[in-house]
């Protein structure tokens, strides 16, 4: 039970980038296997409701991985 | 077209903002529903503007760079970003592939190219000394896997 | 203190940017890399300020909400939120949990406090007829402090 409440105590105090991240990977996940199942791109909205989440989390997290964007790939890739 | 919802952000001309204005753009564009994807490009394609801003526009200072975004009933999205810094003398060579003023090497002379791949129109106007207003519009067409 | 960003943000007072508000000002916020809890904070708080304009300032119609937060080196975050609605004719008595100006049962009358208890400042002015603005205040646990 220590461990329990020391891990939702903690849990208050996680900071924000480390959650946005795990949130943006869930929806990378989720976004996976809906594209999968359905054969199709979900949407945002999609994605966020089988995670459980608002739309704008969701999408906020997304930003915390954007790798920089690079000047030369977007084009050739 | 009916315009549905609007947006006018003012944040200073420096790196930190460009992220915040993609966050920002996102959670606007977010409205439509959108893919992924289409945030991909929509964030991909303010970073290039807004950096224009930031290191060409004003160079060694800091000035503010204005975003207005607007959402019409068609699904189209548009945004307005506008610098007053020092402008640019010749658009069409400016948007040319290639084409770049820095003299670093850091930049690729591709940020307009980028732009108009991943947008459907850039529209660019400027006035040298006065400053550069570039006007990206996308129409997204996500309808979704659910409702396929 | 010394401000190290800032942002202004222009809305229509429309229900559907109460969300959008809160998204973009997390975004700005997140620069700090406040804890969830901090974050949740400020976002209610901000949620109450710009519904209170969208409901009460401009009540049947739709009228400009505007947002500047300013981030100070100390972790100090500042959120101001004004409208230019019909403004309140005793902020004091306004201020006081339970009290309401809404009929209809749907509001608690508890928003200014609220943000007094998610906040560590709210700051209300206003003049009948020309608006009211709000500016709330709250310093941020540095990194590391509450997180052993
Ligand atoms: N906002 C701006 N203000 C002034 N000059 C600009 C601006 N945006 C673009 N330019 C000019 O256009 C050129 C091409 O821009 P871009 O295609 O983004 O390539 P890059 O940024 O890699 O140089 C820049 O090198 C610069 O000379
Ligand atoms: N932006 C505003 N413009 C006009 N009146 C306001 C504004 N914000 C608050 N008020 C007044 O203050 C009262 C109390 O606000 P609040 O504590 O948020 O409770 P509630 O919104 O539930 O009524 C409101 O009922 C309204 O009369
Ligand atoms: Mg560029
Ligand atoms: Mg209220």
């Amino acid at each position: 039970i220590g461990e329990i409440r020391r891990y939702l105590r903690d849990n208050n105090s996680i900071r924000v980038s480390r959650s946005l991240r795990d949130t943006a990977y869930k929806a990378m996940q989720t976004k996976e296997m809906l594209t999968n199942l359905h054969s199709k791109e979900p949407t945002i909205e999609e994605i966020a409701e089988t995670m459980g989440m608002k739309k704008e989390d969701v999408v906020l997290a997304l930003e915390a991985i954007v790798e920089p964007v690079s000047l030369f790939e977007p084009v050739y890739s | 077209m009916k315009q549905i919802n609007e947006m006018k952000l003012q944040i200073p001309g420096k790196s930190a903002n460009e992220s915040f204005a993609r966050a920002a753009l996102s959670a606007f564009a977010a409205q439509l529903d959108p893919t992924i994807d289409e945030l991909a490009d929509i964030k991909t394609a303010v970073s290039e503007a807004v950096t224009n801003c930031i290191v060409h526009g004003y160079r060694d200072e800091i000035g503010p760079v204005y975003i207005h975004a607007k959402l019409y009933e068609d699904n189209t999205l548009t945004i307005k970003i506008r610098d007053k810094g020092c402008g640019i003398p010749d658009i069409k060579q400016a948007m040319e592939p290639l084409f770049t003023t820095c003299t670093t090497g850091e930049r690729a002379g591709l940020g307009f190219a980028v732009m108009q791949s991943f947008m459907d129109k850039v529209r660019v106007t400027s006035k040298p000394g006065k400053g550069t207003c570039v006007v990206l519009t996308k129409k997204l067409l996500s309808k979704g896997a659910g409702n396929a």
